[in-house]
Formats: structure tokens, C-alpha cells, sequence
């Protein structure tokens, strides 16, 4: 789960990290009361939770309150990569002096969570990790210690960062490991923190992700989710515990378990044609919780033909059958729907979905290939 | 001959009297896995079936003797789950659990390494030398005793493979689900390792996915030490980046994960990288 | 540093650990009031740090308000082993059904914390110890993981406590650890922890003792230092930042170096006589630090003679005998004394004190022996 | 010969520019020590007399070459000073610091054995071979070069020792103090092996104090290991227990800790146990 910029930024406040005294908005009108609050020019900011907001005129900088209302006014609703921007935050415009990256995630092959900071900030770390990755330091960090004083005096030794904003870095790095652990964080960065006024840092802009994991025992933060931003097809997913991701091919496809679901994706590119979505119904799935997935499956425009794998272990393939005949019952469709049904109960699975009008096949190879010409003979009409 | 588990094995089920330890424990013993004592705190003294209960791991240890424990405790009570068990001394814990935090399994990892005690997952399939030992959840059926070690960090994919595997008479010697999240106990490497050193595995099947660059490390490893041939299959051609497919490990960071960065260091290695799980016994006959 | 019973418990509240809903009073009206309030019987309880309060009288039960106020006024004011009492605290009462010892300290030969639990609680632990070792349970806990669910449960299983106080139990113990560490304690127990009501836990009664080292990072906790419970001489001690503790010899001294001072102490009676106190002056005591020492010892009636043995490296010889000098001008005393500097500036230090009637020795088993004869002579007198 | 320290020793000093630390810099150049750096975080670049100031550790042994670093900064501080120059490949530390809280102590000790890095400290006056190398705040004039091993807890106690062995024209291989914390790095056992594979060494000279129970497992490890005769003086018989004499670790809890537990542990394996510190010399000349 990923917070706003504006979510990151107060969460860092409350670890002692300075940010800029910016607030949100979702009015133009709100964004003019704020920007006269600061007085003095502003930034307005776009809170959509995909990158390229800057590219897209998602942030600008406004020199008075009107100039920040009409900001406002051009930013909510501007649709940045498909998301509808609902909120705006404005904040205190600054003069940078120099931009630091500074962010912690995990290194799966370390086993361990990583900082990596650059002198290089104020743009993507992937883009400085592929132009000048010796501008690029890694220190990796003891799970039971967490980040060490002298180890955050290293990576400012190593940054070139003058040695009068030495204290207060040590002092933001270490409150951003702290939020970043507290929080059960995969990643958090402040990109750019910034020099201002010769001995300020402040952390311009932030961003977190979390591990969807560990939300349960973080209930204030599993509450920021902004469902706004989400597919509204996810959303639905994960209310009924579904691992759903949309796709644009045309085969919708629902299969039990992550990596079958995936290989059953690519089988369908493989034959030509191309995957409308990831779906993962778990293992023991019931029959409401498949009806749910189905529903989610057909609701989408682009899904020519359905594909249903169900390797039958803990699932019984039975349940799933019924549940796509009660979803069935309720959603008419004319999609065509190629099941293959291997393992527990699969004879009943196959004996019930007899009644509904459905094309069989026994290999995983075979169902795909029927599943891409069904998609196809669809388009055609 | 197998590796990890087999007849010999004297198995306890952390959380056995729960939905899904009672289920599985069931199947296992069916299977005739050496099932020798379950763990549930404050039911010590209980019976499954012919099972006794212990309220700790160190007294069921003790009453026991095992030497193996599988956890189906629910994924907040894991790493205490997984930690008993190392304390009272198991030295082969699988973790069949999802939805372990990751910040929790990276504290656990280094306390395991320090052991010296292995894990298998968590979020895996567990553990299957046919007709011997079941520790965990797979599908016993789909198996036969044989030669073909397989290791894999799916589940069902992994069942799909078995089965084919079965269905053209290629039997396993034991079947590996290391587990599709990002900190795991148990990689490919330590698992082909093993298989390199088991007298009666002759071929090996590996199923990756997305995600990570345990494969691209595992061509490492299988270019400097393995001799037996292998065939792999890497699942996730089609997601999109930074996005999770379901599992927690399966997600394209950046530029880093993807299967064609797998495929291609598998296959410059040696390793057959099969285009569907189907085509997978066909490529291992040609070898 | 040792915290007062009602001290620890209000802190074991704070960790979720259950207490009885008691309060202190200073006044027997006030004890009068606070059973009131608690409308039932109560148990007044001396606040006093030194063991064996029972026993002298220092704990009685009350049936009504009436009674509470006749033991408070009874036990305010008592002296308990040297302590004055100036506090009680009035706990309700409970009727007891088990009594559990559970506790937190340092196994310094493992070089962790330990956990020590018993069944048989409600005594000190050091006689169970030697009683009925049987009867003690102890789990060590990884510093970088504290005390895992499972060991508690672990403890839980081992004192045979019936189990459906387990879930209660673990939390406790927990609650116990995190105080423990998050005071750095060096002891930490409840004793006795009891089952009321067949179903609840109680920390009847709690200790802690801090580690002094730790105090500058929890001023809270060094705030609630009880000076009226430290001999006077060791408060003073303490405000010169001087090792000192008073002890029940005649012969007074003065060293720098912790061992030396115990190693000079364990001389005075090996030529048969007996040290009035511990004091160690530290390294590099500049004379004011001397001079504040040598009014300490000379407050001490019980002195006969003073012994100073000064082996100089950093502490420089000629400080030490300015500071002598300096606090004899102000207290006169007729007290012998016998100086034997050793080391950095150790001739000037001599001429200095040469202006003062001292006795000088050379080796400390000559300083120690013309001490104890100095001593015998002031007392024959 | 000597042990730790010794003329190759290439010493740091954490907090070179302290008061404590530009002191016993001077000291320590001046018998002749081979000071190579100091560190104080944001004081890279400047010099103390001729030595060179670096910001890290990590650059200071990146330039110099260090081997050994002596740790004078405040107790606040010390344990971070400690893993920083584990953590730059430090193989030996010597902490001076008192005060340093003991939960920080148990914590940096458990990551040192991890690393097999050894401390000695803190709370310690440091090591001294004689004509060799000061690391530490030991005076240098007290001791001369010669056959004797010292090991102490103490500080001051030592330097007594040890001048009355020089009184006596009883020479030291090197003087060891290891501590008065109650958690330190280094304990008598560690010494004592190195003084018994030391050549040169032929006696030893051990001072203990109450508190804790390192003078018993000594005496144990002596029974079971030591060659070389030994002397010992044990501090603190007139003590009360559960007070705390100046040192940390000086303190008598329960019943253990007692000088007499450790006078007896140690004359029961054969240590001539002295009555008082000047009666060292003439037990070691009976030796």
C-alpha cells in the first residue's frame, strides 16, 4: 500500500524530520486560504499516487494566493496515468540549494533493509542508479540495531555533505529508518531533501510504501488507504480477500494460486492472445468468494473470454463451480468461458458446470489456446 | 534417497489444532508421514486423532524427540512460532503460513543463520518425498517416488508440474516449495545444493518466477558447482512492474525482477527453460 | 539506583501491568481519605528502601478508614534499619489464592537478562534459591529480541500456572521486560505476583533498581531519587560526583581508584582495624573535589583516623594535598591523619602538606598500619 | 614478546580532540606508541600535533591502516564508538569510557562475537607493554619490560601492582586491565590463555575484586589449563554486600560476588593468593 506525498510528509514530521508547514486541499478556494496562511509564494502540489505528477503539470509553483487558487482550480480532476487528482497540497515555497536522495527499502539478496542516499537528488534513484551509480551509497542496516549514528555520519562522509548539516543529518536519517521500521515499511525515501538557507535541511518531498503484510498491526496507517486511487475493480478484490490485478489484454482469467495464476497469464500470450488480469482466488476458496471473482472478472469492457484453472489441492473444485454458477445466475454475460478443473472433485466440478453452457479442456495448454480462439471468435462478432 | 525429509522424519505441527493444522495433519497422516506430536498453547494435554497436544514446542521436543516441525499458525504468531521452535532445538522448520510480515522474517533470518537451523518459507507448499514424507500442504497423489528433484517458489504451479511430471512416469525424489516471499529461510541455491549431493536425484526442475534475483543468482551457482542437468520454468512473462501478482515476492522493482532477466541467465548458463509448465517433461527427456 | 515500591508499580502500570488501585499518603488523614475512597479493607504499606519492612512492623491491614489511620500513624515515622518511614502507600486489599515470583536482572556470567520465575513467590527469591532450587525457573533473553511470547509461555508451563491465566501471563511478563529495558533497570521484579478472584493476575508488590550509568538518558526516572533514604553523606557525596559509602569502621579513606580504595580498606584490617568508609575520589580530582571528600569523612563521628593513599597518574599529588589543606582550614579537627602519596607531583604534594601535622608513610601496608595505630591512639584518649 | 599490543600495533584514538582523549594522546606518543590517526566526527582534516584528524573510522583505517583503536569519548556515545570501528574491520578496541550503560554493553557484545572482534573495556585503564606500546591511560613510567604477565580489573590498584614489581626488578610483558564494568569484552580467561601461549611470559599476576563470578570461572579455567604459575590479589574483603564500590561491577549481590568465594576458588587450584598488594613480588619470587 502506498501513501501520498502529504501522508509520508506528516508521518515524518511525527519521527522529528523537518518538512515544509504545507497543508491539503480539495478546493481551489481551500488552496487560496492556505497559500494567504503562508503568505508568501507557494507550491501546489498534485497528491496522486503515480509518478510523472511533475511532468504531467501536476506541481507548480504559484507566487500569491491567486496564482495559487488558479493552480488549484487546473489540478484537481487533471487525470495523471489514469488517476483523478482529489486533493492538492500546498506548501511553502523554498530556495534549494542542493537536493540530497535519501531512502531506505529492503535488499532481498542481503536479507536486510538497505539506506541509499546520493548527492544526486531531486530526480529518480533508478535514473541516477543508471547514469552515475558511483554517485550511489548503500549502507546496509542490522535488523537488530537499527541504523547506528556513525553510520549515517559515513553516508554523509561519503555524500559530501558539508559538515555543519552533519548533526542534523544523522538526526533525519536515523528518525527515517525509525518511521520506516515502526511502519513496517518496504520503502521510504525523501527525494529531495534539501539545503536551504546555507544550514536547513528539509524534507521537500516523501513517499512510503507498506507492507500490506503488516497492516494488521498498524490500524492508523491501514486506515490512510486512499481507495480513490485504486481500480475500483481492486478495491472490490480486496474486499473480498481476492488478489486481483487489472491488465488491458482480453482473456480474464482466474486461477487458484500466485504462480499459477502468472503461468497461466503467460500461456495466454504464448497461444496470442493476452491476459485482462492477474486473479488469484487463494487456496479453499468457497463459492462466494469465486462468484465475487467472477463478478470482477466480468465487469471489465475489454474481457473477451474467460479462462478458469483450478489446480485442485485444499480448493475443491467443486466449490468453484458452484461459484461460478451463482455468479453466472446473477451476472448474464455472453463471454464464452473455457474451464479446466484438474485435482479435488473434479469430476463433480465438471459435472456441475455441465449445466452451464462451458468449453472443457484438460491440459493447461489446451485451455489456454481455446481461451485465446473463444476470445477471438468474440471480437469477431 | 531424498533430501530434507523422509521416512525418518519425526514431525510436530505447530498450531495442529487449528483449521488448517488439523486438516493438513490429517492428509499427512493418511500419507503416512511419521507425525509425532502437535503443538497448541494451552491445549497441552489434548489428543488429534492419535496425536498428543503439547502447550510448547520444548515439551512436545522433549516428549518427542522431533526432529522436524511444520507451522500453520496464523502469519502474527509466526515468527514467535518459528523462534520456539529453533530454541527447543528443531533443526528443519517449514513455514507454511502466509502474510508473514517481511521487517519480522529479516529479524528471524539472522537469529536462524546464528543457529544454524533451516527454514523452508514461509508462505510455501512445504515438503513432499513420495511415498515417505508430507510436510506440509501438497497434494500427496500427484506425486511418485523417482528421480526428479524439483524446487520451486510456487505453489499450485508447483502441484501443475508434479502432476505432469507424474503423468509421464517421471517420478521425484522430493519436491521443494521454498515459498513466494521476498525473505525466505531456504533459497534455490541451498536446495540445488542439496539435490547436487543426493545420490538418486538425477535431474533437477526449478520453477521461479518474478520477482527478486535469487534465479539470476542461482545461474550463478549452477554455472560454478552443478553437474546434473536442469530444467526450469519462469512464471510472471506477462505482469506488468511494480506491481504485486499475489505473491509478496513477486513484484518487478525498477527494472530488477523480470523473467526475461531470469530466462536469460538460466539459459547462459545451460539450465532448458521450458515456455509452459506443460513442456516440462518433454525438455527433461531430452537431456 | 532504587525505586520505591509505589514508584515501580505506577511504572508497571504504565506497561499495562495490573495493580492495585492504591495511593500514597504522607499524613494518616490522608491514608484516612484514600481508604475511604477504597471502601473496603486496605493494607498500609511503609515506602522505605530497605528489605525486611514487614517484619518491623512496616505492613498492617485495615478493616475500615479508622484502622488505616491508626497504622499510618503508627508506621509514618518509623525507623526501619536506619530509614526513617515518610510515606505509605494504602493498597486495597485482596484475598490472595497463589503468589507467584516474577522477575528481570543481569546474569553477568551469561552476559544477558534473565528472567526468574517461581511458584514460590510472596518470599525473597535468594532463600527459594536456597531453599528449594528446584522450585526456580530462569530463561535468558536475547537483547535484540526481548522476551519472545513463547518463553513466557515457556515460564508459564514450568511454574505450573493453571492455563487459563496464560494469555494474562505472557502479557505480564512482557509488559515486565519492556519496563525493564526501556528503564535500563538492573533488577526489575514483582514479588508477589498473585491470582485473585481464580482467574486474575495482581502485582502486589513491585521493586526496581536502576542502572546508575543509564539515568542521564531517563531524567523522569532520575527524578524520583529519594534523598531522604541515602545517608546524608552519600547525597553530598553524589553532588561532588564521589564514589562513597559509608561503613561502620573508625578509620577514614581517602584514594583514588575504585580497587585501590577497597584494596586500602581490606589493608586497615589486616593490621587490625576496621574502615569507616568506601570513598574514591575518581581519576584527575582537582583539590575543591578533595576537600569536599575530606569534609565528608570528618562528618563522620565513628572516625578516628584518616588514611590517604593517592597513587598519582592522572590525579596529580599536589592537588590532592592543596584540597586536604583547603578543608582543614575550615573544619578544625584534632583527627590524626596519615598521607602517602605515590606518583605524578608526589614531592610537591609532600612539601605542601609538610605545613599541616601529618604522618607520612611510603608503602600502603606502612600508611595502613600507622593508621590503625593512629586510630587506637585518638581512642585511648 | 607481549600480548595485544606490542611495537606493530597502528592505534587510533576515538575522540582525539576531547580533553581526555588529546591528553593521553600526548602521553601515549611520548612513550612511544605508534599513533597513526584520531577521529572526531566533523573534525576530518584538522591535525592534533602531528597526528591526523578523520571524521570516521571508516576513512581513518582506509588511510592509516589502523589496527587497534582506544575509545575516549563519553560513556553516550561509546558503544556506537565501538561498533563503528568494528565495523570498519577494527580487530582490536580498547574502551576507556566509564559509565557506559550495561543493556548497551550486552547489546555491542553479542554483534563483537559475532564479528570475532576483540574489546577490552570499557571502564578500563587500557594495556601497556613496557617500551612498546600505551594504548590507554596506564602511567608509562611504572612499568619496565620483563617476564611477568599482569591482568587486572582495577585501575589505579594496578598501577600499584605493577610499580612494586618494578620496585622489586620484576619486569612485565604486558599489563591488561580489563575492566570494572560488569559487562566487558575482555575477561581474565581471555588473558590468561594469551599470557599462557605467550613465550616470553613466565609468571602471571591476576587482580580481581568483588562482584560477579569471572574469579571463579578463572580459577576453574586455571585448573583445567594454565601452566604458569600465577599470583593473584582479590580487592574488596571488607566490603558490604549489595553496595556498589565505585566500580559498576564492584558489587556483592546475594551471596555472590564475596572476595572470599574467590580467594577460596583460587588457592584451591594452586594461585597463591596475596594478603595485600605490596606481598606480590615476594610471592612471585617464591614461584
Amino acid at each position: 500500500m502506498k501513501l501520498h506525498e502529504y501522508q509520508s510528509k506528516f508521518r515524518f514530521a511525527e519521527y522529528g524530520i523537518p518538512i515544509p508547514q504545507g497543508q491539503t486541499a480539495t478546493t481551489a478556494n481551500q488552496a487560496f486560504t492556505i497559500a494567504e496562511e503562508i503568505s508568501g509564494p507557494v507550491v501546489v502540489k498534485a497528491q496522486v499516487l503515480a509518478g510523472g505528477r511533475g511532468k504531467a503539470g501536476g506541481v507548480k509553483l504559484a507566487r500569491d494566493p491567486e496564482e495559487a487558487k488558479k493552480h488549484a482550480t487546473a489540478i484537481l480532476g487533471m487525470n495523471i496515468k489514469g488517476l483523478i487528482v482529489k486533493k492538492v497540497l500546498v506548501d511553502p515555497a523554498v530556495e534549494i540549494e542542493t537536493e540530497i536522495y535519501l531512502g531506505v527499502t529492503i535488499d532481498r539478496t542481503a536479507r536486510r533493509a538497505v539506506m541509499i542516499a546520493s548527492s544526486a537528488g531531486g530526480i529518480a534513484i533508478e535514473e541516477v542508479a543508471a547514469q552515475t551509480p558511483e554517485k550511489i551509497i548503500r549502507i546496509h542496516i542490522d535488523p537488530h540495531l537499527g541504523l547506528l549514528n556513525y553510520q549515517a555520519r559515513n553516508i554523509a562522509s561519503e555524500i559530501g555533505l558539508p559538515r555543519n548539516l552533519w548533526k542534523q543529518f544523522v538526526q533525519i536519517a536515523g528518525a527515517l529508518y525509525k518511521c520506516y521500521e515502526d511502519s513496517d515499511a518496504s520503502m521510504t525515501e525523501i527525494n529531495p531533501l534539501v539545503v536551504i538557507n546555507g544550514d536547513q535541511l528539509l524534507a521537500l518531498d516523501g513517499k512510503m510504501t507498506l507492507d500490506d503484510n503488516a497492516l494488521f498491526r498498524h490500524p492508523r496507517l491501514a486506515e490512510m488507504r486512499d481507495t480513490d486511487e485504486e481500480a475500483p475493480a481492486e478495491t472490490l478484490a480486496r474486499q473480498s480477500d481476492l488478489n486481483y490485478v487489472k491488465l488491458d489484454g482480453e482473456i480474464g482469467c482466474m486461477v487458484n494460486g500466485a504462480g499459477l495464476a502468472m503461468a497461466t497469464m503467460d500461456m495466454t500470450k504464448l497461444f496470442g492472445g493476452s491476459p485482462a488480469n492477474f486473479l488469484d482466488i487463494g487456496g479453499g476458496a468457497k463459492s462466494d468468494k469465486v462468484a465475487a471473482a467472477l463478478r470482477i472478472i466480468l465487469a471489465d469492457p475489454n474481457v473477451k473470454s474467460v479462462l478458469f484453472n483450478i489446480f485442485g489441492g485444499i480448493t475443491r473444485c467443486d466449490e468453484v463451480a458452484r461459484g461460478i454458477l451463482s455468479a453466472l445466475n446473477e451476472v448474464h454475460t455472453s463471454v464464452p468461458m473455457v474451464a479446466r478443473l484438474v485435482g479435488t472433485n473434479d469430476e463433480e466440478g465438471r459435472a456441475i458446470l455441465a449445466q452451464a453452457n462451458m468449453i472443457t479442456a484438460t491440459t493447461l495448454a489446451e485451455a489456454a489456446q481455446k481461451s485465446v480462439e473463444a476470445a477471438r471468435s468474440t471480437s469477431e462478432k | 534417497m531424498s533430501i530434507l525429509v523422509n521416512k525418518d522424519t519425526r514431525l510436530i505441527v505447530q498450531g495442529i489444532t487449528g483449521r488448517e493444522g488439523a486438516f493438513h495433519t490429517e492428509q499427512a497422516i493418511a500419507y503416512g508421514t511419521n507425525i509425532v506430536g502437535g503443538v497448541t498453547p494451552g491445549k497441552g494435554g489434548e489428543w488429534v486423532g492419535k496425536i498428543p497436544v503439547f502447550d510448547t514446542v520444548k515439551t512436545a521436543v522433549e516428549a518427542t524427540e522431533a526432529n522436524c516441525s511444520v507451522i500453520y499458525v496464523p502469519a502474527s504468531y509466526t515468527s514467535d512460532a518459528i523462534l520456539e521452535a529453533a530454541d527447543a532445538g528443531i533443526p528443519l522448520i517449514v513455514a507454511i503460513t502466509e502474510g508473514v510480515p517481511v521487517l519480522d522474517m529479516i529479524k528471524v533470518r539472522v537469529i536462524l543463520e546464528q543457529k544454524g537451523i533451516r527454514l523452508v518459507g514461509p508462505n510455501c507448499p512445504g515438503l513432499l518425498t513420495p511415498q515417505e514424507a508430507k510436510v506440509g500442504i501438497m497434494p500427496g497423489h500427484i506425486a511418485m517416488p523417482g528421480n526428479i528433484g524439483v524446487v520451486s517458489r510456487s505453489g499450485t504451479l508447483t502441484y501443475e508440474v508434479v502432476y505432469a511430471l507424474t503423468t509421464h512416469g517421471m517420478g521425484q525424489t522430493t519436491c521443494v516449495g521454498i515459498g513466494g516471499d521476498p525473505i525466505i529461510g531456504t533459497g534455490f541455491i541451498d536446495v540445488l545444493a542439496m539435490f547436487e549431493d543426493d545420490p538418486v536425484t538425477e535431474k533437477i526442475v526449478m520453477i521461479g518466477e518474478i520477482g527478486g534475483t535469487d534465479e539470476e543468482e542461482a545461474a550463478r551457482f549452477i554455472a560454478e558447482t552443478m553437474t546434473k542437468p536442469i530444467v526450469a520454468f519462469i512464471a510472471g512473462r506477462t505482469a506488468p512492474p511494480n506491481k504485486r501478482m499475489g505473491h509478496a515476492g513477486a513484484i518487478i522493482e525498477g527494472t530488477t525482477g523480470t523473467a526475461d532477466s531470469k530466462i536469460k541467465a538460466l539459459e547462459q548458463v545451460g539450465v532448458k527453460v521450458a515456455q509452459h509448465p506443460e513442456q516440462i517433461p518433454e525438455l527433461l527427456a531430452g537431456l
